[in-house]
């Protein structure tokens, strides 16, 4: 499978799913990094921008940092603003 | 795995994530040892009012294994950072009648100053770097996911305090 | 009778003291109500272990009238400086062993930080000046009843505090 | 009863009341004040004072102050440096 038909599972949560409507996407993905990553959710979704500025990334059960690479399999998921408690 | 404030205690951290009602008083005892002299147990509820406006119910959303990776690195950096003897932290998930507990934090340490601020701390963190959202339901049918301004910090960031450094560092 | 939180809720105060073990998980619940987010509980323990001795049992003495009169004073302070919706305490007399509750202490307010505070103060206020004594119990059969330094403080200073006026004016 | 014969009965607590031997003590009482109570006991229990000069007096549920008059009935307790909690 050539790199341009790849894509990457990216799970929402909270306000940010509701706003996509729902709580999978999957964006086209041609690797890169967490940076990349959230270039290519504003790409497909624009109004999601404002709160995902606001927002961490996760890589599995850590949060990930800008520059780390995230392979087509990654469990990628946006983490907006808690408010647990 | 430094800090444990007692050699006669055994060191332990407890997290539950779970949709069924949490039970303060268990995690009260677990957190329970003959060294400690001050426990402290904090429990949120879900008030009917906030701010002037009614709330019918909540509903709380997560990201689990993040949560639970999260909350597990709180309670080991409040165990070492307030030499507490045990400290737990319990959350539930989904729908949160007014009056229901949403969250339980408890910590147990010799004397009762490190216990309190222990159970302050967490709850800090908790509502600052633990990805669990609420919904809260009005009257009228509307409802309205909660997210304030600061972007959720990672573990490095954490780790970071753990080890006394100075703050911020990487925000992702 | 000033200071109740929340018009929902009822503004109450509770007092035990008791020869039996403390249930800290009916003062909880003593002080829940809908219009609370935060409730905090402290419960302190009897340590086997003081700065490095151990204690076999500690035994509690008190002039109960005037105790009780003092947490009454004190619990009504609490609720009105910081605009909780109850609060309660605990205190047990009498043998106590390594482990068992000597005192519980609750508070419930709309937020958090409140809850804490009022808990924090409280116990500071207990231990400075309501007439309860502890005996402290060695391996050896020694014991020794444990009286500091600090005169307790008439109620007038209590009251004066309440008031928010400047502190002590009345060291008898 | 002429006042040359009254007394005055005092209650005692935890380190005071080991200190004196028993619970509750009776001291000769003329009336006076609070203040006048403490140089009471001292004049009959010199042994108590250092814990005496620490420790605040009751009447009945409430602490009282120094120049407040006893009378002979009155329900007098010693209250030392306290260790609850």
């Amino acid at each position: 499978m050539p790199p341009s038909s790849m894509t990457l599972r990216v799970s929402l949560f909270a306000g940010m799913a509701e706003a996509a409507g729902r709580r999978t996407i999957e964006v086209p993905w041609h690797g890169g990094t967490v940076k990349d990553v959230r270039q290519a959710i504003v790409a497909m979704l624009p109004g999601l921008e404002p709160l995902l500025a606001r927002s961490a990334v996760a890589l599995g059960d850590r949060y990930a940092s800008a520059d780390e690479p995230v392979p087509a399999g990654a469990d990628v998921a946006i983490i907006p603003p808690v408010s647990g408690g | 795995m430094a800090g444990c404030a007692s050699p006669i205690a055994v060191c332990r951290e407890v997290v539950t994530i779970t949709d069924d009602p949490i039970d303060p008083t268990a995690l009260l005892a677990a957190v329970a040892a003959v060294a400690a002299g001050g426990n402290v147990l904090f429990v949120g509820t879900a008030r009917s009012m906030t701010d002037g406006v009614a709330t019918t119910c909540l509903a709380y959303d997560a990201h689990e294994p993040l949560a639970r990776s999260v909350l597990a690195g709180l309670l080991a950096a409040a165990r070492d950072r307030f030499s507490l003897i045990a400290c737990g932290v319990a959350h539930r998930l989904g729908v949160i009648e007014a009056g229901e507990a949403s969250v339980a934090v408890a910590a147990s340490a010799p004397h009762r100053q490190a216990a309190f601020e222990a159970t302050e701390w967490l709850m800090e963190q908790i509502k600052r770097d633990v990805p669990i959202w609420k919904c809260e339901y009005r009257p009228d049918g509307s409802h309205a996911w909660v997210h304030g301004d600061a972007v959720p910090r990672s573990d490095h960031v954490v780790r970071a305090e753990r080890d006394n450094l100075s703050a911020v560092t990487s925000h992702e």
